[in-house]
């Protein structure tokens, strides 16, 4: 039951890849549309019952498939582990994800390749929902793969642009950076323990005496950088901002709410080994915080709609990440979900505005179309009081909670943290107010066009923001739901439980007031002053830096990628020529001896005779010297 | 005469033909007139008769002499051939030194 | 002995019939009648006797290679159909004279007197000078007549005086007289001179270096049947007979005195691997098809003189690689009678494109080049990897790295011609399918490939 | 039935090709190849149920020489790939004209003929004529129906020639070596003798000469970019496909447990070799031009880490290495393919002419981005499991080589979709691309499809090779 419950899960979403891939094209549209949806919407209701199931059972449900890889001393199962960490990710995975395919039917209408969009889509969610619910390490690493594959399939979806191809390259390559990190982690791990499993790993290590920890921390910090590679943590960061080359839809279901979560997940999953390594989670704090600073920072100046909201995510990971780094896994997981509530609303809110721009994705030729798109705007506006922190939003309770913790454990990441949300308040109202207030400033002909997106774009909206509002009374301070829900999984007795005194009190007040000075200033500068970001090129100081995200890339090309080109082409050029011509050089060099030789045949019998008298008279003496 | 032999001595004549075959492989190393060289060739085949017999002698025993008639024969047989190919050369370039006769090399 | 008898009388026959005007029946009948001296020398194989107070001594050896060199002799007659068609009044004295020619061969390696020996090896070389001279209106022909016949004679002269000087010292031209006395009495030091001398003049019949001078020049001038019959009859006979004459008259191994024994062995060692790797590398930028196996003949003779390091054990191996080469060689050549007959010369370039217009002759040389090359399952592998068996075996690792060196070197020229075969496009019409051309090529691979699948046939028969 | 009965169908079909004519020729081929392709495979199954299968007469008596033919799992598993690929190869030239084809696809068997015999030969000069055998075709296929200037072929071919044939003389005086000592070329009587370390060390590097130019291992690669760009798709994925494993597996089945502990000594010295050619191939083929040579390189860097895997001396070693073997024998020939399909439409392999065909043959564009992605060792291929097996063990010697092998997954990512992108993305070609015909599209479909099921469920393959692995390192255990 429980096996075919998994497998139903699981293949729903291929089959619809498959039925997509192969008959998308004769289908049409719509139906191909249509199909993507209901195949991820089986497996929301699957994901439905098991989270029942969960609930009312309390314990996690193994499923083995059939031996995968052996090595002599460890053998890997294909087999899939449904416990209460797994069930949840998969509820909002494949919630959102039918959300987002249904708003995609009208998004991507006009496109010609929408049924291969579809295939993607689904065979993203079947990769998604394996990395989630695998049994053991390398399973997740099919599905940790997979999507990075589909993400490079889906950035690059309009593949005429080859911008759009270097980005998707980008993104898959950085990832594999991520996964060889993965890869060492797991081979660490395995010649510990030897097994990825992680059940029997959690036993294991618990039972454990006398572990080595210095190479359980090596373990741990490779982990991590797989994890950065994938949620987009300083230094592997960059590749996420270009991701959003690819259509909006992708950019919110991938880069905002389900892939760049999977690092999150990975290591909530192997809590019981961050726990012994402590450095390593100060070294995940410490990026965490710095990543969610830098990418706040630059979030403040981008002018691209979903620049922006990009470099919003990397900030909000980041925060996902410090709460990590103290251990506190069931905050991150909460700021995961309500997350991905309110990052998916803004991306489809802003898919919408772009949708009814035909495309136009600067702020600086937007304005005004509060009138114009009514709900996209409410919905919108919700989702950025979300993540701005305000009061009784979900996003203000998930935040406030690592803040929290953040200050119980090092008050200069708690203060890194919160600019980093103030920043975040400041530039989502930017945001809202560049894009829906004021006059239109795009051209007359865009103006003519403003409407408000179909039902099947709007519906998602409304439904996301309602969750945007609400999503936060699952961990509520003082009794939270959640944490007693995640509570088996781990080792440690879990330290998101702050009784709420003063300081938590004062703390939430001070959060609250930064972000609404956030928007204040905000308000101030775009709403009072309207003033409108200045075009590239006189964008100066600070501000040019800024806009140019720190001139990363730029290093990363100078100190990376530029050398092996070039060391590339030292190596085509002489090396390789170098060692064929040294092979060559012998025949050459026997031929030349040949060449030489010929010379001594000169045909005259004397000569001939000669020699022959003096091999004759060498060898007689030979003889005589030899006695 | 068999005891005048003896007080010569063999190796004398030992001597005396190596010193006529080595003059014979001079003669042939040295000389450009086909014909001579073939007569030098001649030198060397009968210097060693001349030691074929005296060991004969010395081992008091027919068969070098008999060997000598063999070599003889060979030895004729040999310069007919090689006068017969000399005349072609002769006919064909008016000439018989072996200088001529470079035209294979290489 | 009775096959030499019969040979001889073959020779005579083939003269008769040209007083008879029977001009066509000539050849088949000396085929036929070589046929029939083969099966006479197959049913005196493995009978030891001597004849004429041990004059003629017919072993196992002498008998086995004496069907070698007859089996050469058919294809080489088989193919002189076809070589002479346009003189035909000559036709009976070249076969004659080829026929008497292998009588001096037959008489080569069954002596057992050095009288024989320097009789047979005369008659063999006589009948050379005549053959390499034969189109006397040709100046290289002349030429390579009279280069080899006057190094020739003056190698037999050299012979000669060794002969004379192993006399002097042993008082005997009988072998196994000699054999005795060397074993017993204090040997005089113009034993071993005169043994050199000797082994000397094979060296020089055998082309080893130094005394290689004449190969490419005489190969290159002379008619390509003779070339064919120098490159395969004569040097097998050569090295046959040099191998006969150490192991025969087993001197060296006999010699109590070591030091010699080390002597002689280091000049073989070093004559072979000079040989081996001048006659290779200076292969290599040949034009002229004759003159490059002139050089692979110089460098396979130094291949097989690697078998005197191991005389008492490697008779069969000798045999398996004359065999081998041999017949190899013949395939080889009988492909270029037919590609030069009525060109002026042997350069590669009249190969250009024969894959295309004889795919059948283009494979054969082909394969005879594999197996000279000692590519497997051609004879030629076996053939060296018996050698080398033998002499890693005998200790001289060093001198079977160099010969592997060289087999490498080798690829370099024998694939020349096969890249001209196959990837250049033909120059030329090549009209006629010669029958005996084709059967002599086609039948001497197949053997050769025989050979290869099976080498117990031929190896075993001196073991 | 045994093993030789294979052989012998390979080598009827190699002439019965030949005499079909022009006309025939490529069906009968690959008839043949069908048939032996069934025939393996049950033996395969007589394999399993025990039967044995193995032939041994001897041959010639002195030396002692037996045609001894040994069908261990290893040997199968071989011979299954290389049974396997021909029918594929032979079928995917079927859209290209070939003059002369009788000799052509008479060769190709013969070739493969060739190759099962070596993989089968547990006599050690048997199993020498065999590696020299597999050599003569290519190098005709090569010489003949090769593309680009004749001069500059000839040169590149004799090349390959000369060089594999110098490294396998040395073998072949090893062999003979090693004969002088054991009185027999029969393996197992190599595997008892106990040589000392010297003598092993000289056995081993003279050994290592043959396979390293045969496999390439750098600095003996140079011959490979340059044949693999001339010859023809056909004799690219021949040699690429099959020939590469024979090096491979003779370094598992003959190097290994013939001079252990040279091997043991010095693991670490051909471990770093096998790594460098990891490296250095997925640098080079970062900026190659042609395509054909792009995927020669990205071959060098994969075969490194398989040898790396060999050396390791580990199962886990020696069974990924295996593993990988197979792998890569279907992804290279699949990616060869690939480029042959758009020779055939651009007349092209420079990657710069290429461009914008996936707005052209969107199915062509999926089957070459999954075998791209095999080739990067997505999982889910069996490209995976062979590399991640071999990296695992590498990481059992010493983290530091499995985090080195490793990069491969950044740069094989790298310069393969690199290539990918130029090569099939972008702006819609000038150049029509006729979408793929059937038999292109079957070619590539059974290649995905053997992928993709042994990435889910390799357990058959390890099955089969674990235990005859597992008994050769006894034998390089044994002391």
């Amino acid at each position: 039951m429980d096996t075919n419950l998994a497998l139903i899960l699981v293949l729903t979403p291929l089959l619809g890849f498959l039925v997509n891939v192969f008959f998308g094209k004769s289908l049409g549209k719509t139906v191909s549309g249509a199909i993507g949806t209901v195949a991820v919407a089986i497996s929301f209701v699957v994901s439905l019952l098991l989270f029942n199931q969960i609930t009312s059972t309390g314990k996690g449900i193994e499923v083995t498939l059939f031996d995968w890889i052996q090595i002599s001393n460890l053998k890997i199962n294909l087999g899939f582990l449904l416990d209460q960490l797994s069930v949840l990710w998969l509820l909002f995975v494949t919630g959102i994800g039918s959300l987002i395919h249904l708003y995609s039917i009208s998004y991507m209408h006009d496109d010609e390749n929408m049924h291969k969009f579809f295939a993607y889509l689904n065979l993203f969610v079947f990769f998604m929902i394996t990395l989630v619910i695998g049994s053991n390490l390398l399973v997740l690493f099919i599905g940790w793969e997979g999507v990075g594959l589909c993400s490079y399939l889906l950035i690059g979806f309009w593949h005429k642009n080859q911008d759009y191809n270097d980005a998707a390259k980008k993104a898959f390559i950085m990832n594999r950076i991520g996964d060889l990190g993965l890869l060492i982690g797991m081979f660490i791990i395995g010649t510990m323990f030897s097994t990825l499993d992680y059940a029997t790993l959690k036993t294991v290590i618990a039972g454990a005496t006398n572990l080595n920890l210095p190479l359980l921390s090596l373990a741990a910090l490779c982990l991590f950088i797989g994890a950065c590679g994938k949620s987009a943590q300083i230094p592997l960061y960059t590749w996420l901002p270009d991701a959003m080359a690819g259509p909006t839809p992708v950019s919110a279901l991938i880069h905002a709410a389900t892939m760049v979560t999977a690092g999150i997940f990975m290591v909530t999953r192997l809590n019981f080994v961050f726990d012994l390594a402590t450095d390593v989670q100060t070294v995940i704090a410490v990026i965490g915080a710095i990543t969610s600073l830098v990418a706040a920072t630059i979030g403040l100046v981008q002018n691209d709609i979903k620049k922006v909201l990009a470099y919003s995510t990397v900030s909000q990971l980041g925060l996902m990440f410090l709460a990590l780094g103290f251990g506190a896994y069931e905050v991150a997981v909460f700021h995961v979900i309500t997350h991905a509530f309110f990052k998916a609303c803004l991306f489809l809110g802003s898919g919408s505005v772009i949708h009814g721009l035909h495309g136009e994705q600067d702020m600086r030729n937007m304005g005004g179309l509060r009138k114009a798109m009514p709900i996209t705007f409410w919905t919108m506006l919700i989702s950025s009081l979300a993540i701005s922190g305000v009061p009784f939003f979900s996003g203000f309770f998930s935040k406030d909670e690592i803040l929290l913790t953040a200050f119980h454990h090092s008050i200069p990441l708690y203060v890194v943290g919160s600019v980093a949300s103030i920043m975040t308040a400041f530039y989502m109202f930017r945001l809202m107010f560049l894009t829906f207030f004021k006059e239109f400033r795009g051209t007359e002909e865009q103006k003519h066009h403003l409407h408000e997106s179909g039902a099947l774009i709007t519906i998602p909206l409304i439904i996301l923001a309602i969750l945007a509002t609400f999503g936060g009374l699952i961990s509520l301070p003082g009794n939270s739901w959640l944490n007693e829900y995640l509570a088996p999984l781990f080792a440690k007795a879990t330290e998101g439980e702050h009784h709420l005194g003063t300081t938590e009190y004062t703390l939430m007040g001070v959060a609250v007031l930064g972000g609404l000075l956030g928007i204040l200033i905000a308000y101030i500068k775009y709403f009072k002053q309207d003033n409108v970001p200045e075009a590239d090129e006189n964008i100066t100081g600070l501000s040019k830096v800024l806009y140019n995200k720190y001139y990363v890339d730029e290093v990363y090309d100078a100190v990376f990628v530029a050398p092996v080109n070039s060391l590339s082409k030292f190596f085509r050029d002489y090396i390789e020529t170098g060692l064929s011509a040294l092979v060559f050089g012998l025949g050459k060099i026997a031929n030349e001896i040949a060449f030489q030789g010929k010379k001594l045949q000169t045909g005259s019998i004397g000569l001939y005779l000669f020699v022959f008298v003096l091999g004759l008279c060498a060898i007689v003496s030979y003889i005589f010297l030899a006695q | 005469m068999g005891n005048i032999l003896n007080q010569i001595g063999i190796e004398n004549y030992i001597f005396l033909s190596v010193v006529l075959f080595c003059i014979g492989i001079f003669g042939v190393l040295y000389r450009r007139n086909a014909i001579i060289v073939f007569m030098s060739i001649e030198i060397m085949l009968n210097a060693v008769n001349l030691l074929f017999v005296a060991f004969s002698t010395y081992h008091q025993d027919a068969q070098g002499q008999v060997f000598v008639f063999f070599s003889m024969a060979v030895a004729a047989a040999e310069v007919a051939v090689g006068l017969a190919i000399l005349v072609s050369i002769f006919r064909n370039i008016g000439s018989i030194s072996i200088d001529n006769l470079k035209n294979l090399k290489g | 002995m009775n096959t030499l008898i019969a040979i001889t009388g073959l020779g005579i026959f083939c003269l008769l019939f040209e007083i008879l005007n029977l001009r066509k029946a000539i050849i088949p009948i000396t085929i036929l009648g070589l046929i029939g001296v083969l099966a006479l020398n197959f049913y005196e194989f493995g009978t030891e006797q001597s004849y004429y107070n041990n004059m003629v001594a017919v072993s196992k050896f002498s008998t086995a290679f004496s069907s070698l060199f007859i089996v050469l002799t058919i294809f080489l007659v088989a193919l002189s159909h076809n070589f002479y068609q346009n003189h035909p009044t000559k036709i009976s004295d070249y076969v004659a004279i080829k026929v008497f020619l292998l009588a001096g061969a037959v008489a080569m390696v069954s002596f057992g007197n050095l009288a024989m020996f320097f009789l047979g090896i005369e008659i063999l070389s006589i009948a050379l000078y005549v053959l390499a001279a034969s189109d006397r209106l040709n100046i290289k022909s002349n030429e390579a007549g009279m280069k080899y016949f006057l190094m020739g004679s003056f190698a037999s002269g050299i012979i000669l005086f060794g002969i004379c000087l192993i006399y002097g010292a042993m008082g005997s031209f009988d072998i196994s007289e000699i054999h005795e006395s060397a074993l017993s009495a204090e040997l005089p030091i113009w034993f071993p001179i005169g043994l050199i001398l000797m082994i000397i003049g094979m060296l020089f019949k055998v082309a080893a270096v130094p005394f290689h001078f004449w190969a490419p020049d005489v190969y290159e001038g002379s008619p390509a049947l003779t070339t064919a019959l120098m490159s395969t009859l004569a040097k097998v006979v050569a090295i046959a007979t040099l191998f006969k004459l150490i192991s025969g008259m087993n001197v060296i191994s006999s010699l109590e005195n070591q030091d010699l024994l080390h002597t002689f062995e280091v000049i073989v060692v070093i004559i072979s691997i000079a040989s081996m790797s001048v006659g290779n590398i200076m292969a290599l930028r040949q034009v002229n098809v004759k003159r490059m196996l002139a050089f692979s003949g110089i460098s396979h003779a130094g291949f097989m003189l690697m078998t005197l390091l191991t005389v008492s054990a490697s008779a069969g191996v000798l045999l398996y690689y004359t065999a081998a080469y041999a017949l190899s060689g013949i395939a080889a050549f009988s492909v270029i009678l037919y590609v030069c007959r009525d060109q002026d010369n042997e350069d590669i370039t009249n190969f250009h494109g024969l894959g295309k217009t004889n795919p059948l002759l283009a494979a054969i040389l082909t394969a005879s080049l594999l197996s000279m090359a000692g590519i497997p399952i051609f004879s030629g592998f076996f053939a060296k990897l018996f050698l080398f068996n033998q002499t890693i075996q005998a200790g001289y690792i060093g001198l079977v790295i160099v010969a592997v060196i060289n087999s490498i070197i080798s690829v370099g020229y024998y694939f020349k011609l096969i890249i001209a075969m196959y990837s250049k496009e033909p120059n030329q019409e090549r009209t006629g399918r010669p029958f005996l051309i084709y059967a002599a090529a086609v039948v001497s691979i197949a053997l050769n490939i025989i050979l290869g699948l099976f080498p117990s046939l031929v190896l075993d028969l001196l073991q | 039935m045994n093993v030789s009965t294979i052989l012998i169908i390979l080598l009827i079909g190699a002439f019965a090709t030949y005499f079909s004519g022009d006309k025939l020729a490529s069906k009968v081929a690959l008839l043949f190849s069908l048939v032996a392709l069934g025939c393996s495979i049950v033996l395969l199954n007589n394999y399993s149920t025990g039967e044995n299968i193995s032939v041994i007469n001897s041959w010639i008596t002195q030396p002692k020489i037996s045609f001894a033919l040994n069908a261990d799992g290893l040997g199968l598993a071989m011979v299954l790939l290389t049974a396997a690929l021909t029918p594929i190869i032979i079928f995917s030239s079927f859209g290209n004209e070939y003059k002369n084809a009788k000799a052509f696809y008479g060769l190709i068997l013969f070739m493969s003929f060739a190759m099962t015999g070596t993989f089968l030969a547990s006599d050690g000069l048997l199993y020498y004529i065999f590696w020299e055998l597999a050599l003569i075709p290519i190098y005709f296929i090569a010489l003949i129906w090769g593309n680009g200037d004749a001069e500059e072929r000839r040169k590149a071919v004799v090349k390959f020639f000369i060089y594999t044939l110098a490294g396998s003389l040395f073998m072949l005086t090893a062999f003979i070596y090693l004969y002088q000592k054991a009185g027999s070329f029969l393996i197992e009587d190599l595997y008892k003798l106990d040589l000392s370390a010297c003598e092993q060390l000289w056995i081993f590097l003279a050994f290592f000469l043959a396979y390293a130019i045969k496999i390439p291992i750098i600095p003996f690669h140079t011959w490979q970019a340059n044949v693999y760009q001339k010859a023809p798709t056909v004799g690219t994925m021949l040699l690429s496909g099959i020939m590469l494993k024979m090096g491979l597996y003779s370094v598992i089945r003959w190097q290994l447990p013939i001079a252990p502990l040279a091997a043991k000594e010095y693991m670490d010295i051909f471990i770093v070799l096998g790594i460098a050619g990891v490296i250095y191939g997925s640098i080079v083929a970062l900026r190659q031009k042609d395509l054909k040579k792009l995927l020669a390189y990205s071959s060098l860097a994969h075969v490194g880490l398989i040898a790396a895997g060999s050396y390791t001396l580990t199962l886990d070693g020696l069974r990924g290495a295996v593993m990988q073997m197979i792998a890569h024998g279907f992804v290279v020939v699949g990616l060869f393919f690939a480029a042959e399909v758009i020779f055939r439409r651009f007349e092209t392999r420079e990657i710069e002419a290429m461009g914008g065909i996936r707005t052209q043959s969107p199915k062509f564009t999926s089957m070459f981005l999954i075998l791209v992605l095999a080739s990067v060792a997505l999982p889910s291929t069996f490209n995976f499991v062979g590399e991640f097996t071999v990296l695992y063990s590498l990481s059992q010697v010493n983290i530091w080589f499995a985090i080195l092998g490793g990069t491969t997954i950044i740069l094989g990512a790298y310069y393969m979709l690199r290539m990918f992108q130029h090569v099939m993305l972008g702006e819609t070609n000038s150049k029509t691309f006729a979408d793929v015909t059937l038999n292109e599209g079957i070619s590539f479909a059974v290649i995905i499809a053997v992928l993709l099921f042994f990435g889910f469920y390799p357990k058959p393959i390890t099955d089969l090779i674990t235990p005859s692995l597992e008994t050769i390192l006894q034998v390089i255990n044994k002391n």
